[in-house]
């Protein structure tokens, strides 16, 4: 975002001096399709804090192959850039957790959001969570495949080691171990990071190995184009069914088509559009919600709500 | 100083040497070089139908890593073309990335013919190449670095562009279906017409490598730059035409798999760089140039596609494929390193006479 | 020989080179004649090499005019000057160490078969050409055109440089020390391919350090002392012994020599004492 | 042949030529290649302070850059040396994972005393680095294969042995306060003790390579492999413990940033292997080996470090961040080779006399 | 200087060496004694550098034996070779283009200063050891210990090298073709300095294509031919003419030269007539 004009850039407290806070966001890498829509709600809410004087400056890791440090360096870089208030992940908290207590003890207001839950946030001294929880949204998905009949999910991880990930996977196999089925890892190595052939043949091999997995779930949406078409190529259409993590385009005409049967939406937009507004509502006014967490989702998109998720998507939101 | 006519002069009274090369022939099969890296694709294949059972060699088994293969052998092809000239590329990953994008965003976004986005598309990878090719003969930068920052650049201004324009990182596309038959198809519902591609390459390359007389230059410039450049070849050209032949690789990828899967991600094509580079190598193409064979990127391309699918079918944890993927790659290497040292210590018997 | 009357073929006037600050060479007045030899003599370092580098487009003259046939030229790369029919033999390099010996003869110049967009190259030919114009050089044990370069004997590979230029060379020929890796059949070989070249009009130039070489050979002598053209000068117009002076880059050599005769004489089959020891050393490091 | 004894003889006698050297001294400062590589990193610096204003240049601006600097650093420096002796180590990024996580099962899951844990990870390091080093020399299989491979199979097996041993691949840790202290504390709260570190590595390889006499066997090795065999030079032994030498820098920027993140995650420190490479060429070292110096490495990883992280001080919008990485990138690089150039090719003036 | 009483300082029985299915050396049976030049002649390729390179540790021999003062030695790496006292400079490299010209000289031996684990690298004495010991090879206009080596003429890199070996021999010094770059000044130099070894005890093996040096210096010579030593004589033993019709690879050159005397006799200052040249084409490919 260009808001990040230099007129909000006073070493004191912004609010006192007359003009906007100015309020800095991590958030993951930028072509990452799901971050974008978090950005693009960011990106909204800084319009109002914009109207007030203040400005809105994301910072985002070039990749995630050194996560938790990159994390921290960026909410440090926040902090000597003369932050009012930072709204943060909270990835990896080991990593992150001291970068945040700075921000506390510098007296600057925190908003945790998107991974690392109210816990993170109540220890840390934060003003809220506000985001999906990894675990929840996997059982959420593990549920609704264990209520549509399938009996053993292989969850794809295309970055297996990293902890949201891992967290997905971990959900799915809780949620449909209670519905009375089970879940297995398919850990896939760099190697076929950003090669969708590679993951979709390998994909295929697990499932003409396995004759008894029954649903597959990606943790991205670039991996679903994949597991689609390993579903396809190994003519397994009519029995595994296809869910995922996370939501674009392809996957709603997917959806709507049959092909698939859903995805974990944590609708992103609101994570980046609630914990910018309120923590500018909070900085300027003080205004302070008493609900604690804000979960934005899991929302599960399939064939019964996806046309209105099809409108949201037209905007740019979804 | 045309050759023809020394030519003539020669097959005048030349007949006295004649014989030397006849015997060479036959005796050349199997001192190839490349004999080395056949056998590595062999022995890694009878591995895996060994432990990946009838699965594995079966026709959908074997389009698990023929598909993977064909893709990524598009771009190892004249990435390995590049190396034996002596410089690597390093920016085939954002030149898919960015073509990819091209491509959905002229056809899909904008919904332009689709013939139109594919040239597009082509072209951006024309134009790169060569703008890598022109800064690394004119600025004598090693590749390595120029690529490297092309590789950046082009990463920023498609993620740049890509969302100004759509507002999104990844976007749909429908392909009309002469596109899609030609690119994003699949024969008998398994294996990816990028294999035909792939084929196409081959023949192309393999002709100008072994056949055409650039094949000479090529080994040359890679041998000696100075030397090369000594003897007339325009050596600056040569590494140029290279340069725009792998970034036109990663771009037709880009093109194929942008059409196979309907959609283009901005986040894609960064594992081609290194799985290319490790593909030529091990085909037994020398990382510093002046030396290697088409057919040998082809075994190479395949150890590492079988290498990289096969686990899958073993039923083994694949929390170790990675472990499994360094461990055979190393020892297909060793294999091929070691066959083709014997090939070429080999000569025939010779007395002091 | 004496065909001052005709053109020459190659004409340098002021010519100089400068790397950084080094000037290399400076004001090189020269002209090379059709069917002559010219020998161009000097020290180590004198320029030789450059002042070739120069004429076959490898640098490009920091000032001065090159001629060809009364043309000013100027050559961008070698491949202009291979085109004006300058064929060299550098003094390193030339050869291809991965390649086979017959690829590596024919680089940049390769012989194809066939027609049209399906021109290929002639491996085979390659390679007998290869052989036969090494052969013709006395190198004998080499007798298949797919061995590597890279395992010849470095005499072997300095005829293979040297056949190249030969077979390709129209109307300069010039060679950078052939003969300094060569046994004595196969320099004695090359001397008479100098000789044929010239016989058949060709402009051969000829670095040499060699004086028995240069003299059996050379028509015309031109002597670079530290970048400079020190002495310009026609067959029999110097003795063997003012050319070997040149040659040394002005040094008088006949005292080195006698030195050299004195050793031989004085120490033959005897241990020589710890005092002439001393002595020796003392000479040597006040030198 | 010892060389005191020649030392002596030359002292007697050779007073003559002594001026030779001593007017070089001064010109030697000047004529210094790595001048190239300081002058880049002072041209970025200047213009991310024009651009990213005050707290760009305020302290803990300069953190931004300097922390991470210097772990690079840590990893760079000796990767400089092994390019210098024309070898590339791409198994960087799975050693400090690997020895991150043996750090944190060891002293954490396992609730050893820190000391040990530190002990065993760095240990980790240097035996990796010890294989790599062997397989290297010993099957003359290029570096390049052979770490990659490495790279992967220890990736493999970190991924593997965590989730057998921990069930997780995140593993928790908390330090006895000296380790925390000297590993991973801030120095007035901004500063990484890992600052430190960096400068001891500095300062021993610095004089490693630009004093000592082993400096002068790794450039022999990287300049000429065979000459440097022929002149006695262990060779491969050089190679064996340049290779331990860049292990072990990532074995300490892992255990740095285990302690200093209080855990260990598997997917961690691959970043590292292409970074440090780009800021050792940066730093003006030759890909090809023979070539380099440590104050060009810092000055690389400087550069690299600012350029990184300078984007987010301007402003502009951070989508742009790989673009103008990319460009940046090569302008320094340029001006370093611009710069490298003019300093090779000055001479004392010399006329024909 | 007949010493044959004494002990050889190196003895080789029945070596032989084979690169693939090549057999480079054969059988070869040679004593060098301590004082006294060897010189090695061959023709090209005949594996003259082969066996040096088995002397200096960098090949190991396929068969046969080695001994140093009546002990057989093993040599597994060139690193055995000059722990043993032998010196080498090879046929081509020893120089290390991308570094200062001292630093090359003492690569593998680095004079340090300082005491200790403080010891450091001694750059200015190795800077002004290379420049004395280059210029008392008759290279004048190298000045500079800091210059690079990749800046250096053909010849003035030969002499770096040579000086080095020289600098460093001990026992046995092994020169293969050092004059070959060299020029008229710098090669009497050499030739000086393998005389002055000769003097101090040490064993010299030179190999050379020039049949003057090789009767300037040597007191015992070996010839190679196709691998086999082919005559092992003493100074003296053989005339020129037999000594260059060995050199040549046991060919007689006699015939060679007159035709070459016979093409400068006939041909000077004429332009041959066609006929003539037709005649000429027709022996070369016959040869
Ligand atoms: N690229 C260069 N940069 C700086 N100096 C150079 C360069 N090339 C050559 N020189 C210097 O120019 C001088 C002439 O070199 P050149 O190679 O022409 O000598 P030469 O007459 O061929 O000697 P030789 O007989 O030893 O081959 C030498 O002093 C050399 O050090
Ligand atoms: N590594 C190798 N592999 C195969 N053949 C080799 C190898 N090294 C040398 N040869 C061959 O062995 C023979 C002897 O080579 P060597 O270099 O010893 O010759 P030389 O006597 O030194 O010749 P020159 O005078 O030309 O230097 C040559 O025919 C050469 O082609
Ligand atoms: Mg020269
Ligand atoms: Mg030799």
């Amino acid at each position: 975002s260009s808001s990040s004009d230099k007129t909000a850039n006073g070493d004191t407290k912004a609010a006192s001096s007359g003009k906007g806070p100015a309020i800095f966001v991590v958030g993951g890498k930028a072509d990452d399709p799901f971050w974008s829509r978090v950005k693009r709600g960011a990106d909204d809410a800084a319009k109002v804090v914009k109207s007030g004087g203040g400005s809105v400056t994301w910072l985002a890791p070039k990749n995630y192959d050194n996560l938790g440090p990159d994390a921290a360096k960026l909410i440090q870089t926040a902090m000597s850039q003369g932050a009012d208030g930072v709204v943060g992940p909270d990835w990896v908290p080991e990593a992150e957790d001291a970068a945040f207590k700075q921000v506390v003890s510098g007296k600057k207001p925190l908003v945790i959001y998107n991974a690392g839950g109210i816990d993170a946030a109540n220890s840390l001294g934060a003003l809220n969570y506000f985001g999906s929880d990894e675990a929840t949204a996997g059982k959420a998905g593990g549920e609704f495949f264990g209520k549509d009949g399938e009996k053993n999910v292989l969850c794809v991880n295309t970055l297996p080691g990293a902890a949201n990930t891992e967290a997905r996977c971990k959900g799915i196999a809780d949620g449909i171990g209670e519905n009375g089925g089970k879940s297995s890892q398919l850990p896939l190595p760099s190697s076929k990071f950003g090669d969708p052939t590679a993951v979709a043949q390998a994909i295929k091999a697990a499932l003409l190995k396995d004759s008894s997995i029954d649903g597959v779930v990606t943790i991205g949406t670039g991996d679903a184009n994949a597991a689609a078409s390993a579903i396809e190529q190994g003519g397994l259409a009519d029995k595994v069914k296809l869910g995922t993590f996370d939501l674009d385009d392809t996957q709603l005409g997917r959806i709507q088509s049959g092909k698939q049967l859903f995805a974990i939406d944590q609708q992103p937009y609101m994570q980046g559009y609630l914990a910018v507004s309120a923590l500018y509502a909070y900085i300027q006014w003080g205004i302070e919600l008493p609900q604690k967490p804000i979960l934005t989702g899991p929302a599960i998109i399939s064939k019964d709500n996806v046309e209105t998720a099809v409108a949201g998507s037209k905007a740019g939101v979804r | 100083m045309t050759v023809q006519a020394t030519q003539q002069a020669v097959s005048k009274g030349g007949g006295r040497s004649r014989r030397t090369d006849a015997p060479a022939t036959l005796s050349n099969l199997i001192r190839r070089p490349e004999s080395g890296s056949l056998i590595a694709t062999i022995a890694i294949f009878i591995f895996f139908a060994i432990f990946g059972g009838a699965k594995f060699t079966a026709q959908s088994g074997t389009a698990t890593w023929l598909n993977p293969a064909a893709e990524l052998g598009i771009i190892a092809i004249p990435v390995g073309l590049l190396m034996i000239a002596g410089e690597l590329d390093l920016s085939v990953g954002s030149v898919l990335a960015a073509s990819s994008m091209t491509l959905a965003i002229v056809s899909g976004h904008w919904g332009q013919p689709i013939i139109v986005g594919i040239v597009v598309a082509l072209g951006l990878g024309l134009v790169t190449g060569f703008l890598n090719g022109l800064i690394v003969t004119r600025t004598q930068v090693p590749s390595f670095v120029v690529t490297l920052a092309t590789n950046f650049g082009l990463a920023g201004l498609a993620l740049g562009l890509t969302r100004a324009i759509t507002g999104s990182t990844s976007v749909a596309l429908t392909s009309e279906s002469w596109a899609k038959h030609l690119f994003g198809s699949y024969v008998s519902g398994k294996f990816e017409v990028a294999i035909f591609w792939w084929i196409g390459v081959i023949v192309v390359v393999g002709w100008i490598l072994h056949v055409s007389k650039y094949g000479n230059w090529i080994f040359a410039v890679g041998g000696d730059l100075v030397s090369a450049r000594a003897t007339g070849i325009p050596t600056d050209r040569v590494k140029i035409a290279l340069f725009m032949g792998t970034a036109f690789g990663a771009s037709l990828v880009g093109v194929i798999q942008t059409i196979l899967y309907n959609s283009a991600q901005v986040a894609n094509g960064q594992a081609f760089i290194f799985n290319s580079i490790i593909a030529v190598v091990i085909g037994g193409v020398l990382l510093t140039g002046g030396y290697g064979s088409v057919f040998g990127v082809i075994f190479g391309t395949l150890t590492f596609a079988i290498v990289g699918q096969g686990i899958y079918y073993t039923g083994w944890n694949p929390d170790w494929a990675s472990l499994f993927l360094g461990v055979l790659l190393l020892l297909a290497v060793l294999m091929n390193n070691t066959f083709r040292r014997m090939a070429l210590s080999y000569g025939p018997r010779k007395k002091k006479d | 020989m004496t065909q001052n009357s005709t053109q020459p073929l190659l004409k340098l006037t002021n010519v100089c080179k400068t790397f950084g600050t080094t000037d290399v060479l400076t004001d090189i007045n020269l002209e090379v004649n059709p069917g002559e030899v010219l020998c161009l003599l000097g020290d180590n370092g004198a320029g030789k090499s450059t002042l070739i580098k120069i004429l076959s487009g490898f640098h490009e003259p920091t000032s001065g005019v090159m001629e060809i046939d009364g043309t000013p030229v100027n050559f961008k790369s070698p491949r202009d000057a291979s085109e004006h029919g300058i064929a060299t033999v550098h003094q390193f390099g030339g050869t291809f160490p991965l390649m086979t010996i017959g690829r590596s003869f024919f680089v940049g110049a390769e012989p194809t078969r066939g027609w049209g967009p399906f021109k290929r190259l002639d491996n085979r030919f390659a390679g007998e050409v290869a052989v036969r114009e090494m052969q013709s050089l006395g190198i004998t044990r080499v007798t298949e055109g797919s061995r590597l370069v890279g395992g010849l004997s470095g005499g072997e590979r300095q005829a293979l440089a040297i056949g190249r230029a030969v077979y390709f060379g129209a109307n300069v020929l010039i060679l950078d020390e052939p003969t300094a890796a060569l046994g004595v059949k196969e320099a004695a070989h090359v001397l008479r391919i100098v000789m044929q070249a010239r016989q058949k009009g060709v402009a051969v130039i000829l670095v040499t350090h060699n004086v028995t070489h240069a003299m059996t050979v050379g028509d015309h002598f031109a002597v670079l002392i530290h970048g400079a053209l020190a002495a310009d000068f026609r067959k029999g117009e110097r003795t063997r012994e003012e050319i070997t002076d040149l040659m040394a880059g002005g040094e008088a050599m006949a005292e080195l020599e006698a030195e050299l005769e004195a050793y031989q004489a004085a120490h033959h089959g005897h241990v020589p004492d710890p005092v002439e020891l001393e002595r020796l050393a003392q000479s040597k490091s006040n030198d």
